[in-house]
C-alpha cells in the first residue's frame, strides 16, 4: 500500500460490462476506506465502440476526475467482429487499447486480454515501443481463456481483475463480497475462481510496476456511492415530489428510470408518455391538481417543453424540470458532456423569463439543490429548472451516508385548505380569486380542483385576479409585476441556503469563477494553483437565476482577475455575468472546453497560468478567450 | 375525511351554477355553434350530478377554446393543442375530479393530433369535445384538418388539396372506448351525448359539429341533421368494431356530401387507464392528491428505502 | 387647411369594418398628398369587443404612433347585442366612446353613432362634463340610420366620414375613388350617397371645431401604403423565396398569408402543415433540396420551432424564419404589441447558438432585412431569424413605390452546379465532402440531392468532413469552429449594409438606444428634445447577433449617458448589449413599458427627462430602470 | 437541360453502389434485425432503377436512423420524430427525387405520430419505413408505443398498463395508399415490398417488424412468420378498403398472441399530394429546384406585380 493515488481505467466495448464491473470495482475500494470519484467515456452506441470507465482513488478526499491515469485494463471490443451481419471491422476491436494511450502517466500499468487483442497486432500499432518511452508494464493476459474456462466470457473483466490484484497488491476481498451481492451463489462462485486464476496467472510476471494500491484508512462513517442522477432522484423523492412524466433522452433518462423504479414503491405514479411536450404538460396537469410533479429531458427533448414551460410560467403553475445538458447544437454527441444550454434553458419560451435556473456544482448540491427547486416551486408558484449535465449526471461518487437522513418534505406549497379557502377572497360570483394584486412576497396561494368553494381559471392569456382573460393595461401591469416580483423574495431566500461555494483563501489576489458539475475539478486546481505560489481563490455558481449579484459581485471586486471557466464555445456564463455584473468585463476572461471531454485539474492549471501570463495556450482541446479590451 | 369535499358531494344542481359570475354572456360571434356546445354541458352537468367545484375542465386555444371562460368550474385553460396531456395527468393525480377537456379541430386534430391518439390509446376516463367547425375560427378563418377538399381559404387560396382527416375513424383506431358526433342544431341529442360521454368510464371523443358563420359562411349549418340511432335506414351495434368502424367511415364521408349524421357510433368497456394501472401497481389506491393534504402522511425517506443499494 | 397634424381614431367592435375603412381613409390622404402612418388596437376576438385603428396625417413625414389624437368617430360596438345567444352584454356597445377618453386631446372632435350609442348613456357615463373640460366638440348623428337609408348598416362608417368632411373641411373625391375601386359600382354608389348625406346633415351643426385638415402638396413621386407584414413578404418574394411552410399564428399570419396568396402566382409553393414543427422542418426539407425557404410563427408557434432551428445551426442548412412578437409569455395578449422574445430567439435549442438574428426597425428595414437574411442564410448556409413585433407588422405607412424597384435576386447561395461538383473534394468512396475543415469565410458549399456526384449525409449530430457521424474530438473542435467563426464574416457584410440607424446631432450629450419598432417613434422623440434644448442623438440596433459591438461602442463612448428603451418588462436588448459590452453598463438605464401598448414620442420624452432629472416617472404604464451603481 | 441529371439516369445498377465506402459494415448489435432493412432496401434498389444520387434518405434518432449512415445516397439524418416534415417538403421542392423515410417505432409512432398521420393524409408520394422492434433501442430498452402491453422495461418496472398502437390501421384511417408490413426475417418479401412501396405514387407505409435481441431478449424473434399473400389462410382484397381494414386488425392483433403475419394490405390509387397541388394550381409543372439553376429562369418582381395594390 502507499500513498499514490489510483487512476484506474477499464475499456472494452460497450455491452462488455465495464460499466458494472468499474462499479463494483468503485464500491469495493469504498469499502475498503478509500474515497472514490469515476468518470465514463462512451459512444452513441448499443454494443460496440470504445467505452472506458475511470476509478480515481485515494486515501484522502477525491472529488473530481483526475489527471490521466495510471492503470488500464484493456479487454477489447467482443463486439467488434460479427461477420454474419457483414460487420467484421478492421482493428475495431484493438481500440480499447489504442484509444488510451494518451493519457497513460509515465510509468502506467496495461493488462489486456490477448484473447481479443491480438499480441502481434498490438505490436504493430506500436505498444511497445511507447511502453518504453514511457516506461509503461505491459502484461497480456488471456482473460478470455480463463473466463471460459471457469464460466462465460463476460466474466473476463474478472479475470482482468484478478491479474490486477497480483500486480498491484489489490486485496480482492470487497470485491468478491460485492460479487457474492449481486450474483447467485453458483455464479458468484465462478467469478472468483475466474478472480483467482487471473491472480495466479499474474503471478507468472517476473516484474511487477512501481504502482501500488493507495493505502486504505477505514471511513469515519458508513459511505454510499452514488452518481449525480441518484442524488437527484433521492433528493426528489424527499422532497415530496410523487408524479414524473417523462420521454427518455441521454442524459436525462438516468433520472427519470430512477424515478420510474421507485414511484411506485413510494405510492408515486411515473408516466412515460408520447413525446416531451406532453411530458411537461402532464407534470402541469398534476401540480394543478395538487401533486408535487417534474418533469425533464435533455437538449432536444428540453426544447420541446419551451411553451409548456411558459404556461408555466403565466399560470403560476409550480412544477420542476430538470435539464441534462449533452454536447450540442442538435442531436451533437449525445454521450458527451457540455455545459452550452445554460442560455436556451434560461431564455426559452416567449416573453420575459419568469423561470429559477439552479445548478449543481456536485452531488450533494444535486440532492440540496433539487430539494430547494421543490421548495421554491411550490411555495412562489414557479417552474424552477435544475441544469446539470452527462459528466455529473454519470459520475459515482462516495458521500457520507448520514448525509441522506433528512427529513421528507410533503409540504404542497402555497395552496390553501378547504378552511381556509372559506376565509380567502372571493368574486362575488364565487368564484375564488387565484391571482390577487394584493400578495404575500407576491405570491397568491392557490386552490386544487375538488376543494369546494376553489373553483378558478389558469389560463396562459393574461389575465385578472379570477383569473379570467385580461388585456387591461393597468390589470397587465400588476400581474405582470407579481410575478416578477418574486424573485427578489427568492434571491433572499436563496441566500440563506448559500448555494454558491467559496473556496481557497479569503485574500487572494486571483478568482476563478466556474458552474455546475466542474466546481470541484476547479477547485482541485486552485490547491495546486495556490501550492504552486499562486493567490488563487475560487467561486462555484449555482444560481442562474435569480442571480446572486451581490455575493458576485463581492467576489470579483476582492480580486484582480477572474477566469471563468466552464464547457462551452461561447463563454455563456460569461455571457450571463457581464449582462448581470457589465462593469466587470475587463476582469473576465474565459477558460472554454467543447471537444467532448470535460476538464482535468492540470488543464486548468495550465489555463490559469496562460491567462496570468498572457501566452498562447499550447493545448489546442482548450480555448482561452481573454477580458476585451477597454 | 377527504382533502376535497366537493367531490362526490350529493345536493340538488342548477345548470345555472355553470354560468360564471365574470362573464356570463359568451363574445363568440352571433349564429357561432360554440353557444350550442355551452348549453349542452351545462344541460348535462346536473345529469351526470357533478358541481362547479367537482369539474375540471382543460381547453386549448381557439374559439372554441373560450369555453373555460364561459363555464364556471375549475379550468385551465391551456395552450394549442395540449389540453389532453394536462388533463390527463389531473386525472391522475386526483381520479375523483371529472375531468373534461375541449378544444377545436385545428387544436385537437391538428396541432394536437399526436395527444389524440396517444389519449385515446391510454384510454383515461375523461370526456374529450372536440368543437369541429373545419376552420381555424380565432386566427381569421384558415383551412383546418376537417375543412373540406377544396375549401378556399386565405392560406388556401385556389382550394386545399389535402383529404380531411376523418377523426371518428382515427378515435376508434386509437381505441378510444366511446365515439360519437353531435351537432350544435340539435341541442337535444348533445346534452345526452355529453352526459354519456362523461359518465362512460375510459376515454369518451365527441366530435361535436358547430356552424362558424364568421368564416364558413357558405359552409352548410349542420342541417338538416339525421340521428343515426333514430334512424330506420342505419342498423348497427355500437359495442361492434367492425360495424361501428363501418358506420364512421360513411358518417365521415357524408359529411363532405351535405348529409349530417350524428349521434353514438362506438362503445366499449375496456378498462380505464387508471383501472389498469392501478392493476400492475403503478399507481396508488388513493387519489395521490389527497396525500398533500393528510396532515398524519408517512412520506418515504429516500434513505430508509434505497441507500442501503449504494452502500 | 392647416398645418396641424390629424390623428384619427375609428372605434367600434370587431367586424364593423373598422379596418378595411381606416386603410381606405389613410389611403385616400396619402393620394391627396399626406404623409399617413397607422396603429390599431384590437381584442383578441372575431366579432365585437373594443378596436380602434388611429391614423396620423400630416404634410410632413410621419413616422411614428403620435401623441394621443384629435378625432374619433365612434360607431359603437355593433356586435355588442346579440340577444338570442343571451350575449346581451350590459354598456359593451359604448366601449368605443369611453375606451377613448382618455387620449383624445384638448379641443378634440368626437362624432358619434347615436344609433348605436344612446344619447343618454353618453350623458351617463360623463361624455358632456368631460367635453367641457377638455374643449371637445362632441357631434351626436344617427349614422346608422343614414347607412340604412341608402344601403346597408356597415356603410355607417362612411356616414360617418361625410360627417368629418363637412366639420374638418376634408375633402372626400380621393376617397370616393378609392370606394369607386374596391367595390362595385352599384355599392360604391350607395356609400358615395351615404357620404353625402352624412356630409350634408352636418351642415346643421352650429359650432365647428377648430381642427382642419393638413394641408396636402402632392408628393414628390408616387406613394405606396404598405404595412411591416407587406414589406417582409415583399422583400422575400424578391429575395428568391418560394417556398414557405407555416400554421396560422397572431401577428405572423400576415406575412403568411400574403406570402400563401402570391407565390402560386410567382411560381412558388405555400403549405400550410399540422403544426410549427412540421413548419420549421418543412423549411429545411425545402432548402436542403436547393430552393430559397422561409417559415415563421410567433411566440408559442415559434418555441415549437427550437429543435428543427438548432438542427439547422448543426446541418448548416439555409433558412430564414420570421418571429413576430406579441405580448407573453405564454398564450399573453395575442394583439398586443410587446418586444419581449428576444432572449427566446436569440438562444431557444441546445448548444450554443449559430444563428444571425436581425429586427427591423421600419418598413423599409422590413425589406431590406429580409433580403439581407436570405442573403446571408443561403451564402453563409446559417439559419436567419427576422424579428419583428405585432406594432410594425400592421402598421400602415407610405413609401416612395420606388423603393421597391430592385432586382429579384434568384441566387441559391453557396450551391454547386454539377460540374464544379466535378472538381469538388471528395471522400475516395465517392461520398462529396460537404463540410470541409478547410473552409473560404469558413463557408463549405453544399450540393442538393438530384446532382451527379453530390451525395453526402447531413446530420444533427456532429459529423466529420463528409457528414457521418463522428465523436472525435479534434473533428468537433474543427467543426465548431467553422460554424461559430462565420460570424466574423458575417458581421463584415453587415457593417456593409449599415443595418443600424443613427439619428440626432453627432455631437450629442446624450444617448437614446433602440431596436425594431419602437425605433421611428424614439427618433421623433429625438427631434422633440433637441428642440426642448437637450442635446441627444439616437441609435437603432438592428443586428441582434451577430451584436454590431464596434458600432454600439463607439455610439456609448461619445455620450455621457444612455437610455435604451424597449418594449419588455426586463430590459433584454439592454441586457445583450450589457452582456456584449459589459463595461457601459453604468451608462445605461432602461425605459420600458409592457402594458401592451406601444410607447408615444411624448412618453419617451418623459422617460428621457425623468432618467436625466433622477426623478421618479409619474406616468405608471412605463417603467424606468436606471444604471446599476458602481 | 436539367440541373440535375442524376435523375432518371438510365444504366446499370448494382446494389453495392448502396454501400457507404466511409461506414461500410453497420454496428447495430449482432443479430439486430434492422441489419435485414439494410439489405432489403440496397436490394430494392437496382430493383426500381434508382442511383445513389438520386435517392435522398431522411431519417430519424434511434438505432433506425443510423440507417443513413450505412446505406449511400443523399442522406437527411433528422431529429427524433421528424423525418416526415422534412421528407416530404424535399419532395415538394423536386420531385424528381426519390424520397424515402425511416425512422424507429417510437421515432415515427410515438413522438412523431402526428407526422405520420398527416404525412398519410395529404398522400405524399413517398416511402416510409418504420423499423418496428417495439422497443426504445437507442436509449437502452424503455417501452414504446408498439410494446406489448404488459412489456416491462425500466421505466414500466411492473409492466405496460397500455394498449399498443396499430400502425397499420391508423395508416389506413389516415389515408396512407399503400400499407404493408414485413418483416427482418423475411428478406425477400421485404426486397420485394420495399420496391412496390418505392415506386406506388403516394405515401406507401411499411411496418417493417425488426427484432431487438438486445433489450428485447425474450420478444420473438419474428418467426415463424406468414405472408399473408402467400397463405390460403387468408382471403381479402388489398384495393378494398374495408377488408384491408379487417385484415389489418387482425394482424395488429394475432402479433400480440405470437403470429406473425406479413404481407401487402392496402393499395389504392388516389392522387398523390403533388398531383393534387399541381391541379390546383398551387404548385409549378416544373420542379421548383430546377429554377435556382437555370441562369434563364425569371424571377417575377413584387414592384411589377404587387405594389400597385397599394398606391
Ligand atoms: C403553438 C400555437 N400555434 C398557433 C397558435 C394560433 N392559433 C390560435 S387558435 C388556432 C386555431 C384555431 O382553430 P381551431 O382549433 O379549429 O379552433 P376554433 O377557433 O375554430 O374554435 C391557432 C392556429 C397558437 N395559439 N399556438
Ligand atoms: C426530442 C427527443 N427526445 C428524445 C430523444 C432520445 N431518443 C433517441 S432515439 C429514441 C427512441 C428510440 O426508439 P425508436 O424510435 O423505436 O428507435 P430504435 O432505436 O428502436 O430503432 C429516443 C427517445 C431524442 N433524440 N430527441
Ligand atoms: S369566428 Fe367562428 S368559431 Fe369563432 S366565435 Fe365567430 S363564429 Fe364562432
Ligand atoms: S439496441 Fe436493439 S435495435 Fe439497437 S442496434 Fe442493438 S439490437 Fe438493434
Ligand atoms: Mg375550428
Ligand atoms: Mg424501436
Amino acid at each position: 500500500m502507499t500513498d499514490q493515488e489510483l487512476i484506474w481505467r477499464i475499456a472494452g466495448g460497450s455491452g462488455d460490462g465495464i460499466d458494472s464491473t468499474s462499479r463494483n470495482f468503485a464500491k469495493a475500494l469504498m469499502r475498503s476506506g478509500l474515497d472514490v470519484f469515476t468518470h465514463r467515456h462512451y459512444p452513441s452506441r448499443i454494443r460496440g465502440g470504445h467505452t472506458y470507465v475511470e476509478v480515481r482513488a485515494a486515501s484522502e478526499e477525491v472529488r473530481s476526475r483526475g489527471d490521466g491515469y495510471n492503470v488500464l485494463l484493456a479487454l477489447g471490443d467482443s463486439f467488434a467482429r460479427n461477420p454474419q451481419e457483414d460487420a467484421y471491422y478492421g482493428k475495431e476491436e484493438l481500440k480499447p487499447l489504442t484509444e488510451n494511450f494518451d493519457d497513460l502517466r509515465e510509468g502506467g500499468v496495461i493488462i489486456y486480454d490477448e484473447g481479443l487483442i491480438d499480441e502481434e497486432q498490438a505490436e504493430e500499432v506500436g505498444l511497445h515501443e511507447k511502453a518504453e518511452e514511457n516506461g509503461w508494464y505491459v502484461y497480456p493476459v488471456n482473460l478470455r481463456a480463463i473466463a471460459k474456462e471457469h464460466g462465460r466470457e463476460v466474466m473476463r473483466n474478472n479475470a482482468g481483475i484478478g491479474v490486477m490484484s497480483t500486480l498491484l497488491d489489490f486485496d480482492t476481498s470487497y470485491y468478491e463480497e460485492i460479487i457474492g451481492e449481486v450474483f447467485n451463489e453458483e455464479i458468484a462462485e465462478a467469478n472468483r475462481t475466474v478472480i483467482r486464476d487471473g491472480a495466479g496467472t499474474a503471478e507468472e510476471f517476473d516484474e511487477h510496476p512501481d504502482l501500488q494500491m493507495p493505502t486504505a484508512e477505514e471511513h469515519d462513517e458508513e459511505q454510499a456511492l452514488v452518481s449525480g442522477s441518484d442524488a437527484i432522484a433521492y433528493g426528489s423523492l424527499d422532497a415530496g415530489c410523487r408524479f414524473i412524466s417523462g420521454y427518455p433522452m441521454t442524459p436525462w433518462t438516468d433520472v427519470f428510470t430512477i424515478m420510474s423504479q421507485n414511484l411506485p414503491k413510494f405510492g408515486g405514479i411515473s408516466e412515460q408518455v408520447e413525446d416531451e411536450i406532453a411530458a411537461a404538460s402532464l407534470a402541469l396537469g398534476a401540480s394543478h391538481a395538487g401533486v408535487k410533479a417534474m418533469s425533464g429531458s435533455s437538449g432536444g427533448g428540453f426544447a420541446l417543453m419551451s411553451e409548456p414551460l411558459g404556461l408555466a410560467e403565466m399560470t403560476e403553475t409550480p412544477v420542476v424540470l430538470v435539464e441534462a445538458m449533452r454536447a450540442g447544437p442538435s442531436t451533437g454527441m449525445p454521450t458527451k458532456p457540455e455545459q452550452a444550454d445554460l442560455e436556451h434553458v434560461l431564455y426559452t419560451s416567449q416573453g420575459d423569463s419568469t423561470r429559477v435556473v439552479l445548478a449543481p456544482g456536485n452531488h450533494e448540491e444535486c440532492y440540496e439543490q433539487i430539494r430547494t427547486a421543490f421548495e421554491i416551486a411550490y411555495d412562489y408558484q414557479i417552474p424552477t429548472v435544475l441544469i446539470y449535465d452527462q459528466k455529473l449526471q454519470g459520475e459515482l461518487r462516495n458521500i457520507n451516508v448520514s448525509f441522506f437522513d433528512r427529513e421528507p418534505d410533503g409540504d404542497p406549497g402555497s395552496v390553501l385548505t378547504e378552511d381556509e379557502i372559506e376565509e380567502a377572497a372571493h368574486h362575488n360570483s364565487g368564484k375564488f380569486q387565484r391571482f390577487n394584486y394584493d400578495r404575500d412576497k407576491e405570491v397568491s396561494p392557490r386552490t386544487v380542483p375538488g376543494q369546494k368553494g376553489g373553483r378558478y381559471l389558469a389560463t396562459g392569456n393574461e389575465h385578472n385576479e379570477s383569473g379570467h382573460i385580461s388585456e387591461d393595461p393597468t390589470n397587465r401591469v400588476l400581474q405582470m409585476d407579481s410575478r416578477l416580483g418574486k424573485f427578489e423574495y427568492i434571491r433572499e431566500e436563496l441566500d440563506e441556503k448559500g448555494n454558491q461555494t467559496h473556496y481557497g483563501p479569503d485574500e487572494a489576489q486571483y478568482g476563478i469563477m466556474t458552474w455546475g458539475s466542474h466546481q470541484d475539478t476547479v477547485f482541485e486546481a486552485v490547491d495546486r494553483l495556490n501550492e504552486a505560489g499562486h493567490s488563487v481563490k475560487a467561486l462555484g455558481v449555482s444560481d442562474m437565476m435569480p442571480y446572486p449579484a451581490e455575493e458576485v459581485t463581492a467576489f470579483l471586486e476582492s480580486v484582480e482577475e477572474c477566469l471563468v471557466v466552464e464547457m462551452n464555445a461561447t463563454g455563456q456564463f460569461r455571457g450571463l455575468t457581464q449582462k448581470e455584473l457589465g462593469r466587470f468585463g475587463p476582469k473576465l476572461s474565459s477558460l472554454l472546453k467543447y471537444n467532448g471531454n470535460p476538464f482535468e485539474p492540470a488543464e486548468i492549471v495550465e489555463g490559469f497560468e496562460t491567462s496570468i501570463n498572457g501566452e498562447e495556450l499550447g493545448d489546442t482541446t482548450m480555448k482561452y478567450v481573454p477580458a476585451a479590451g477597454d | 375525511m377527504s382533502a376535497f369535499t366537493a367531490i362526490g358531494e350529493d345536493r340538488e344542481i342548477d345548470q345555472n351554477e355553470f354560468t360564471p359570475g365574470i362573464e356570463p354572456q359568451a363574445t363568440w360571434c352571433p349564429g357561432c355553434g360554440d353557444f350550442s356546445v355551452l348549453k349542452a354541458l351545462k344541460q348535462a352537468m346536473p345529469e351526470v350530478g357533478r358541481t362547479p367545484d367537482e369539474v375540471l375542465l382543460c381547453t386549448g386555444i381557439g374559439c372554441s377554446g373560450k369555453l373555460n371562460s364561459y363555464f364556471e368550474s375549475y379550468g385551465f385553460h391551456t395552450i394549442h393543442g395540449r389540453s389532453l396531456p394536462v388533463a390527463r395527468a389531473a386525472k391522475l393525480a386526483n381520479p375523483g375530479v371529472e375531468v373534461i377537456a375541449a378544444g377545436g379541430d385545428g387544436d385537437g386534430y391538428g396541432i394536437g393530433g399526436n395527444h389524440f391518439m396517444h389519449t385515446a390509446r391510454e384510454n383515461h376516463d375523461m370526456t374529450y369535445i372536440v368543437f369541429n367547425n373545419e376552420i381555424f375560427g380565432l386566427t381569421k378563418g384558415q383551412t383546418s384538418p376537417t375543412s373540406p377538399k377544396g375549401h378556399k381559404s386565405k392560406t388556401q387560396p385556389s382550394g386545399s388539396a389535402k383529404d380531411p382527416i376523418r377523426p371518428l375513424s382515427l378515435a376508434l383506431a386509437s381505441g378510444a372506448s366511446y365515439v360519437a358526433r353531435t351537432a350544435a342544431v340539435n341541442p337535444n341529442q348533445a346534452a345526452d351525448i355529453l352526459a354519456e360521454a362523461i359518465e362512460h368510464d375510459g376515454f369518451a371523443h365527441v366530435d361535436f359539429l358547430t356552424q362558424c358563420p364568421t368564416w364558413n359562411k357558405d359552409a352548410r349549418q349542420y342541417v338538416p341533421y339525421v340521428d343515426v340511432q333514430q334512424s330506420d335506414d342505419f342498423e348497427f351495434d355500437v359495442t361492434d368494431r367492425q360495424e361501428a368502424g363501418e358506420m364512421m367511415y360513411e358518417v365521415e364521408s357524408k359529411l363532405y356530401e351535405g348529409e349530417v349524421l350524428t349521434g353514438r357510433f362506438y362503445k366499449n368497456d375496456r378498462p380505464s387507464y387508471g383501472e389498469e394501472k392501478r392493476a400492475t401497481g403503478e399507481m396508488p389506491e388513493e387519489p395521490l392528491a389527497e396525500r398533500y393534504f393528510d396532515e398524519d402522511a408517512q412520506w418515504e425517506r429516500a434513505a430508509d428505502e434505497l441507500i442501503e443499494k449504494h452502500t
